[in-house]
């Protein structure tokens, strides 16, 4: 029975709701949450073994029959997604432990974070368009409050624009479904990839991925993510980590699958234009990481560099392209978690976000300090940490496709990656130290063990690639594939 | 014509004649000079046009379908209940919130009783 | 028919629009509630038999009922649209009260931050 | 089992090892741990040196991401070795140095453990045979020069050095990766080895000149060439010892050696031929022609180094016209070319090292190395100064010492290459002139260097120390590193033959079979005209040292703000104010910018395929007829929605809304969706109830000040927005390519028992839709309660505020 | 100013009630006519909406004592739970069941789980709305 | 015929709410404008009524009865938002 595939989504959503009767046990709240977290990590991990020997496996609600009832799928792709958003958010939620405060512990902060990892699960699992939807709405709706709660003048006057943002993009994507179920009559992805696959792929139906890609676009930060940076540092660090690390991810996931599963007949008009966005991407992203003085800016640019990068990876479309995009998917939402962690620390003992309000930190505090080191190293892809694969792939994948422009915005925009946090490295953590031992807020370590722990696994992540390749593999051939996912969704037992 | 057809027709007709007072009211809502006059159109010769069209429907199901729903009785007890009640409610608001009564007004009694009112209340602090 | 119902979702849409991109906040949200009813009636609108179905309820009658599909998800849709609607409100009056301002402009925070 | 492999890891872990030492449990010095390291693998590799010499090679695997064709092979042969030794070699010396030259008030964990972590990723480099792998070590060995150069980081010239060498080196690293991928796309394998084995075919391809000139890219950048040549002088910010090793023995040759490494691979390319000598050659001018006029003596030496590099560089530049037409017996003429840059390559590790370590010396014992402050030194610190004199010396090309022969071998070399039918003989002509010249330079800079620190006048007050002779343990290492100037110079056949030789064979595998590759070095060749060359340089040199102060002005030709490195700066400093202007510029925190970005690419996107796809096509005959009052609703409903854009109060547009949503049920009416009608009716209403709650707390709309925009962009906008989605819409109700699914619902009294279909498939056959929107609707109400129960605390909102 | 408010009170007790009750009728008719568990729901909670309107948050907060916080969490774990509830019978997540039983008094009655699936959708309904509305009215 | 006059009469309310959103758009006070609102909402059950004759369905009838009701309270709460500015209160002054 594959009944453990929902647990993803409805274990936090279970917790999520139970929290709130337990508003003023905070230990409560927070195990229960950190285990919870924990157990989709192990269930994600034992659904990956099964995928390998059993192939791809479902779950139909209900027991309706695909394409009439809802149903999770879960191929390499999501469960790895999963198992990443799994320790995300568990890590995210040790953090939050130690910085978060009470008062948004006792208004049911570990409820919504709860809801928006299974918003973010379900998004990454569900096998139905409309549930798609749906899941988006969860994780939004979450990430709206999550981005509000606190209730500062900044973080009100951002989050609103967040919100308005994404209500728009709900509603193009709303729109996007009403008119594919209006030429294809169905809301399965298996079938309606099939049904596409059986006409063909028609101009009206390209002009409908086109709203799709509108919508995915805007989610994930491709080329529309000007809501981006100013809304994703303003929250507390722990809800910035996880929306750096989490949430423009479900639209990049969105993106790949709807390009891959429905939208892969025209890939001269659909994949080109993401291309070009993706270029564009970089170009603006770069641009934006070296412009600004203030760290969390440096950061969240950088979340927009990454979108730019994985996408070349679906624009380029060949094997290694792809594989290269999952690896540097994982990688990424490890990584921005961890940069948006240690930013947001460096900010919480400094008082201060300003580059040239700071310096020699590493002499006060020198464990985040390497930490930093690492990630910036990490982040611009320096074997053999755990961008270095993905970036590897995919440059690969761009030059075998023969989109040398795409290669060389890739390894550009590498070098302002590495420049925008170098400076950081360089003013915030070198020079002369500023802070007397005395003045020196102390680091507890419940701040600190989290970003070890995601230090430790993009370490692993680098040298341990080959442990991960079979999966991520298995996860673009299928990506490559539709044929087998249709398989495993519309013609098994 | 049988008996059906007859309650049929009659059921019609009940409807034809609330679809034109509904006209008629209509006009009195862009005829009337004030919201107070206008009121009166909308929420007194209106309920009349919805309860005919409403008991003209529910007679048609009867006679025709022999559908008899108590609920729906029910219903078309309580909008003709409600309907003069937003009305009071609203007009009461226009009247506080001080909305102009037309020109060729002759009394506002109710200023007189507010009026009134109001001093002995004074008085009495 | 559909083409009118499309027309007027047309309509719905250049003023819900016109609306979003207002720096009003009120008006915003205005745009945001009007942009959905467009988005339901063009749901409505995709799905099959628009006027010659019979209502999706089972009786004893024949005939072919029109798209049941599309209603269910106009259904889960408005809700879903009430309660971002909701949200949006509440986050816009606090951010009124916080700043004691109403507008986008007014909102564009600090350039050089 | 001890293998490469293994050899590799062993500084790596011994670098990880070194932060577990306890100062206080130990008496003894960390450096001498440290210095355990590179002795034994010195010692090590020496053993291989017999059978390297007699044409054996190593090669051990270690699986790492075999799924990418990544794996950890090591490949040890001529070359690798002899880099391998010049790196445990002086490695070994430079921490004995160190030992000395740096305090134990320094952080000196950090430092061996950056020092070790350099060691193994450069003997990383030279023994990887994957190329990937190679890469890796590559860019490690940029990381460790980073943290080395900004090993005093509260310094803002040593944090800027680094930054400066990170961003170089990285970038040319990015090329060599980009390179690399491209070799491995054409020939399929990520090995060197197999990648010079299937050169003949993969030449053809049209990646092949694009991947050699990525590679030399980061060649270039490793090596310091002209115009990358900038940070190595700002490196010099570094701890002595670092200079000495990285920046000037090992580090810097690694592009020297990636250049000798892929020798066979793209040595048969013309383009090859010519960039690397020219660039070699205008590096080798341009370093030598500035470390003249250069006041601090590490950066004279920086400059000589570029030099030096340049040189090298120039040499495997034209050993490579060997290749050009066909490697055959022939061939060898030009090969001794590369012989001599390999040589030349270790000698100027032993005497390059050597000054570094001089000038460290006097840095350490005086407190300066400014030269208009010293002078006079030869007397009082006679060791040095003979240590200083003897690599000179050596740098300028004097006998006996080991850089004469070097010497005399490049003059060879460019006279050789004059017999080479090249395409471009012209500028093939002009390379001797420019070895001359560059030579003359180089003379008059070690004369410099020589006398201005050791003659002249003892200026003590311009001193931070009094001048004295340093201790003897920090003038071991420079004393044996000029014993082999001197020994190399008299016996350079025991290197040329044991490892040099081999070395050339790895260089060029093609005639390695055909010929001898061996060149035998002599001392004495007669009156040739390289001695000419040699005297003339001297006598040249001469003339333009005591004639300085005349020509001096030429420097002023090429003021500081021309220079490259001027150039780098004012690249970061433009980059950081152009960028932020761009980015100020479209990010105008402003929401209805955004939107109007937004709704542009829709109408872009969507709108333009639309059109240039030609799907517009709509037909309204299949439509249902419809009666006088769904007209008349349907109008009433867009007169009421146009009308909202005029109504000045917000309760007018609430309540023209409200009509709206009514105007929407009677639709859900007409299309007979009851459950939708009433649900729609009654979420109308709470919607009002929930406006009117809130306008409560909100202002009235004020009269709207339009900011920068026209109103009639926004309307374009709208109407254009509005047109697509409609137009869509009705091309996808005209082409509809499937029925529904819909009509297996409606088996629901069966399948789900009930009978009324929407509701079986809200609550049954899509009940996780309901499920999940239940959750959406709970997080709205839970979080509307939260957003208004937690107010801001004062104390959180210093740093946004700001 | 003072307000006479009998009518609207009168008139508002008699409505409430019976929008109370056509809202259990819609929610329990819901499965074979138009109704169920949202409408139901919303209608309830209209009906909430209107007491509040009517009279004031404290009155209403005497007369019904519930925490609607609560009430929608309840029903959201119910809904939830009964998915949950379909895997302790080796069934699919939130499989639904129905079946026919032989009551007394009822005769031949329907009875499914989607009934206890849709009191907990009405209830997260009512309680989300209440709270919703009650949470900006009571901001000061 | 029976339908004829059916739509005729259809036809007839939705004049009368063209004629009342006439009012809803010129106001010119707000009153005006929730009276109209009003009286849309009680043509719309009439209209919805006799639509459910013409497609033949009882359907309608249960739920438009509970349309117009629901209407009443948005009415209810425009004119106390009128009265009052807000439309609930915590606790009632009088």
């Amino acid at each position: 029975m594959n009944n453990l595939l929902v647990m993803p989504m409805a274990l936090p959503v279970l917790a999520g709701i139970l929290l709130i009767f337990f508003r003023n046990h905070i230990q409560v709240q927070r195990w229960t949450s950190f285990i919870i977290m924990l157990v989709n990590a192990g269930i994600g991990l034992y659904l990956l073994q099964v995928i390998q020997t059993e192939g791809i496996l479902r779950l139909d609600f209900g027991g309706w029959e695909p394409p009439f009832g809802i149903l999770f799928v879960a191929d390499s792709f999501s469960i790895l997604l999963v198992i990443t958003t799994s320790i995300v958010a568990a890590v995210c939620l040790l953090y939050a432990f130690s910085s978060i405060g009470e008062s948004y512990e006792k208004m049911f902060f570990y409820s919504f974070v709860n809801f928006l990892v299974a918003g973010v699960n379900g998004s990454f699992l569900t096998g139905d368009l409309f549930n798609l939807y749906v899941c988006f709405e969860i994780m939004l709706l979450a990430s709206y409050i999550l981005i509000v709660l606190g209730g500062k003048k900044v973080q009100l006057r951002e989050s609103i624009k967040y919100i308005v943002i994404n209500v728009l993009s709900s509603w193009f994507f709303l729109v996007a479904i009403a008119y594919l179920y209006g030429s294809i009559g169905t809301l399965n992805m298996a079938h309606i990839s099939e049904r596409i696959a059986e006409t063909g792929q028609t101009p009206l139906l390209t002009v409908i991925s086109m709203v799709f890609l509108t919508v995915f676009a805007l989610k994930s930060g491709l080329l529309l993510y000007f809501w981006l940076p100013r809304s994703y540092i303003v929250p507390p660090v722990a809800v910035a980590a996880l929306f750096g690390g989490l949430l423009t991810k479900v639209g990049i996931y969105a993106m790949i699958r709807v390009f891959t599963l429905f939208f892969y007949h025209e890939p001269s008009i659909t994949h080109t234009i993401i291309g070009v966005m993706a270029a564009v991407t970089l170009i603006t992203g770069s641009i934006g990481a070296v412009a600004y003085k203030d760290i969390r800016l440096i950061a969240t640019y950088n979340v927009v560099i990454a979108v730019g990068f994985i996408l070349v990876g679906l624009a380029v479309g060949t094997p290694e392209a792809i594989e290269g995009s999952i690896y540097y998917l994982i990688h990424d939402m490890i990584v921005k978690t961890l940069l948006f962690l240690l930013v947001g620390t460096v900010i919480a003992l400094t008082s201060t976000s300003k580059l040239d309000e700071m310096s020699g930190l590493i002499q006060n505090y020198p464990v985040l300090g390497w930490l930093f080191f690492i990630v910036v190293f990490s982040l611009a892809g320096v074997p053999p940490l755990s961008g270095f694969i993905g970036k590897l792939l995919v440059s690969l994948g761009a030059i075998e496709a023969g989109s040398y422009v795409l290669l060389a915005l890739a390894l550009i925009s590498s070098i302002f990656v590495l420049y925008s946090v170098l400076r950081i490295l360089l003013h915030c953590f070198w020079g002369e130290t500023m802070i007397s031992s005395e003045d020196e807020v102390p680091l507890n370590k419940g701040r600190l063990i989290p970003c070890l722990i995601l230090t430790g696994l993009t370490i692993g992540l680098g040298l341990g690639a080959e442990y991960l390749s079979p999966y991520v593999e298995n996860a673009a051939y299928t990506l490559l594939n539709p044929e087998v996912y249709i398989d495993a969704v519309m013609y098994k037992d | 014509m049988n008996v059906s057809e007859m309650i049929e027709w009659i059921s019609v007709f009940l409807i034809l004649i609330g679809a034109i007072l509904a006209v008629i009211s209509a006009t009195g809502i862009i005829r009337f000079p004030d919201v107070y006059t206008r009121s009166h159109a909308a929420t007194k010769s209106s309920t009349l046009a919805v309860l005919l069209t409403l008991s003209g429907v529910f007679i048609y199901f009867w006679a025709v379908e022999s559908y008899f729903s108590v609920r729906f009785i029910l219903g078309i007890l309580f909008v003709f209940l409600t309907s003069p009640v937003s009305g009071h409610l609203i007009t009461r608001a226009a009247y506080r919130s001080k909305v102009k009564m037309t020109e060729s007004t002759v009394e506002d009694q109710l200023s007189d009783a507010i009026h009134e009112k109001e001093q002995i209340e004074g008085k009495g602090e | 028919m559909e083409t009118l119902i499309t027309i007027l979702t047309g309509v719905l849409v250049t003023v819900a629009t016109y609306f979003i991109l207002s720096s009003n906040v009120q008006k915003v949200i205005l745009g945001s509630a009007i942009l959905s009813h467009a988005a339901h009636l063009l749901i409505m609108t995709m799905g099959s038999g628009l006027k010659n179905g019979r209502i999706p309820v089972l009786t004893d009658e024949t005939g072919s009922f029109v798209d049941a599909l599309p209603q269910a998800l106009i259904l889960t849709s408005i809700v879903i649209s009430f309660a971002v609607t909701a949200i949006l409100l509440v986050v816009a009056y606090r951010t009124y009260r916080a700043t004691g301002l109403d507008n986008f402009y007014d909102w564009r925070g600090y350039k050089d931050e | 089992m001890f293998t490469v492999n293994l050899a590799i890891m062993i500084p790596f872990l011994a670098a990880a090892l070194v932060p577990l030492f306890r100062k206080r449990t130990l008496r003894i010095h960390i450096g001498w741990f440290v210095f355990l390291v590179p002795a034994a693998l010195f010692v090590y590799l020496l053993s291989y040196i017999p059978s390297v010499s007699s044409g054996e090679t190593f090669v051990h695997t270690i699986k790492w991401i075999p799924s990418f064709d990544i794996n950890f092979t090591t490949y040890l042969d001529g070359l690798s070795l002899i880099f391998a030794l010049l790196i445990t070699g002086i490695g070994a010396l430079v921490t004995i140095y160190s030992i000395y030259y740096l305090s134990s008030n320094e952080n000196l964990k950090h430092f061996y453990a950056y020092l070790l972590l350099f060691m193994g990723a450069m003997l990383g480099v030279v023994f990887s045979d994957n190329m990937m792998v190679m890469y890796v070590f590559w860019e490690l060995t940029s990381v460790s020069s980073f943290l080395l150069i900004a090993f005093w980081y509260h310094r803002k010239r040593s944090r800027e050095g680094a930054q400066k060498s990170l961003l170089i080196t990285v970038s040319g690293g990015f090329g060599i990766l980009a390179g690399f991928l491209m070799l491995y796309a054409i020939t399929g394998t990520m090995s060197i080895r197999e990648v010079i084995h299937t050169v003949s075919v993969s030449s053809e391809h049209a990646l092949f000149v694009p991947a050699m000139f990525l590679i030399l890219l980061g060649a270039f950048t490793k090596s310091a060439q002209f115009p990358f040549h900038i940070w190595l002088p700002s490196a010099m910010e570094a701890p002595t010892p670092v200079s000495a090793y990285l920046h000037s023995a090992t580090m810097v040759k690694a592009g020297i050696f990636l250049v000798a490494r892929f020798t066979p691979v793209f040595g048969g390319e013309a383009l090859w031929l010519y960039t690397v000598t020219s660039i070699g050659l205008i590096t080798l001018f341009w370093g030598s022609f500035n470390a003249i006029r250069q006041t601090d003596l590490k950066a004279l030496l920086a400059y000589s180094t570029i030099s030096q590099l340049g040189m090298i560089m120039s040499m495997f530049g034209l050993g490579s016209a060997a290749l050009q037409n066909g490697a055959s017996s022939q061939s060898v003429f030009y090969t001794q070319a590369a012989f001599a840059a390999v040589f030349h390559l270790i000698n100027h590790s032993t005497f390059k090292g050597a000054l570094f370590m001089v000038v460290g010396i006097i840095d350490h014992e005086l407190g300066t190395r400014d030269i208009r402050r010293l002078g006079g030194l030869a007397s009082l610190m006679p060791i040095t100064f003979t240590i200083a004199t003897i690599g000179s010396f050596s740098m300028a090309g004097l006998p006996p010492f080991n850089g004469f022969l070097s010497k005399e071998m490049f003059f060879t070399s460019v006279l050789r290459i004059l017999e080479f039918d090249a395409t471009w003989q012209t500028w093939v002509n002009v390379i001797p002139y420019i070895a001359w010249i560059a030579s003359v330079l180089t003379f008059v800079y070690c004369l410099l260097f020589v006398v201005k620190t050791f003659f002249g006048e003892y200026k003590e007050e311009k001193l931070e120390h009094p001048a004295h002779e340093a201790p003897y343990g920090m003038l071991f290492s420079p004393s044996i590193l000029a014993v082999l100037v001197v020994l190399i110079f008299f016996f350079p056949n025991v290197l040329g033959e044991h490892l040099i030789t081999p070395a050339m064979a790895s260089v060029f595998p093609t005639i390695a079979g055909q010929a001898d590759l061996g060149v035998h070095i002599s001392q004495w060749h007669g009156f040739n005209t390289e001695l000419f060359m040699t005297i003339g340089v001297v006598v040249a040199g001469i003339v333009l040292y005591l004639t300085l102060p005349y020509w001096k002005k030429v420097y002023q030709l090429f003021p500081e703000k021309w220079s490259f490195n001027q150039l780098y700066s004012n690249i970061l400093e433009q980059t950081e104010k152009r960028s932020k202007a761009i980015t100020n510029s479209y990010m105008t925190a402003y929401l209805q910018d955004y939107m109007t970005y937004i709704y542009l690419f829709f109408i872009l996107a969507v709108g333009g395929l639309l059109i240039s796809s030609g799907s517009y096509i709509i037909d309204i005959k299949q439509n249902n007829p419809i009666s006088a009052f769904e007209w008349i609703i349907a109008i009433s409903m867009m007169i009421a929605a146009i009308s909202i854009l005029f109504s000045k109060s917000r309760l007018t547009a609430i309540l023209v809304n409200s009509f709206l949503g009514y105007g929407v049920a009677i639709f859900f009416v007409i299309f007979r969706a009851p459950d939708l009608a009433l649900t729609q009716t009654v979420v109308e209403t709470v919607t009002t109830v929930l406006f009117l709650a809130a306008y409560y707390f909100l202002p009235d709309w004020k009269k709207e000040k339009e900011h920068r925009r026209s109103k009639g962009l926004q309307m374009a906008i709208s109407i254009a927005v509005g047109t697509i989605f409609t137009i869509t819409a009705l091309a996808v109700q005209n082409g509809k390519l499937f029925d529904s699914i819909s009509s297996y619902y409606e088996n629901s009294y069966e399948l789900a028992g009930g009978k009324n279909i929407v509701n079986a498939i809200l609550g049954d056959f899509r009940a996780f839709d309901t499920m999940l929107e239940v959750v959406v609707l709970l997080i709205a109400g839970i979080g509307i309660y939260a957003i208004i129960n937690l107010k801001d605390r004062k104390g959180d909102a210093h740093i946004e505020d700001k | 100013m003072k307000t006479n408010n009998v009518i609207l009170h009168a008139v508002v007790k008699l409505v409430v009630f019976i929008i109370l009750t056509l809202s259990v009728y819609l929610f329990l008719s819901g499965h074979h006519k138009p109704g169920g568990g949202f409408i139901g729901g919303l209608v309830l909670a209209s009906a909430f909406v209107l007491l509040f309107i009517a009279f004031d948050i404290e009155a209403i907060r005497k007369a019904i004592p519930f925490d609607f916080k609560r009430v929608a969490a309840l029903g959201a774990f119910i809904s939830v739970g009964t998915g949950f509830g379909s895997l302790l019978f080796g069934e699919n997540f939130l499989t639904q069941a129905f079946g026919y039983f032989d009551l007394p008094f009822f005769g031949t009655t329907e009875l499914t789980t989607v009934t206890i699936f849709e009191t907990g959708v009405a209830l997260v309904v009512v309680g989300v709305v209440v709270t919703i509305i009650l949470s900006i009215v009571e901001d000061v | 015929m029976i339908q004829t006059i059916l739509y005729f009469a259809l036809t007839l309310f939705g004049i009368a709410i063209a004629i009342a959103l006439f009012r809803i758009v010129f106001g010119p006070s707000l009153p005006d404008r929730v009276i109209a609102l009003d009286m849309i909402g009680v043509n719309l059950i009439s209209s919805m009524a006799i639509i459910s004759i013409i497609i033949g369905t009882t359907f309608f009838l249960d739920v438009i009865l509970i349309i117009g009701i629901i209407a009443f309270i948005s009415t209810i709460a425009f004119s106390k938002y009128i009265e009052r500015g807000g439309i609930i209160e915590r606790k009632r002054d009088d």
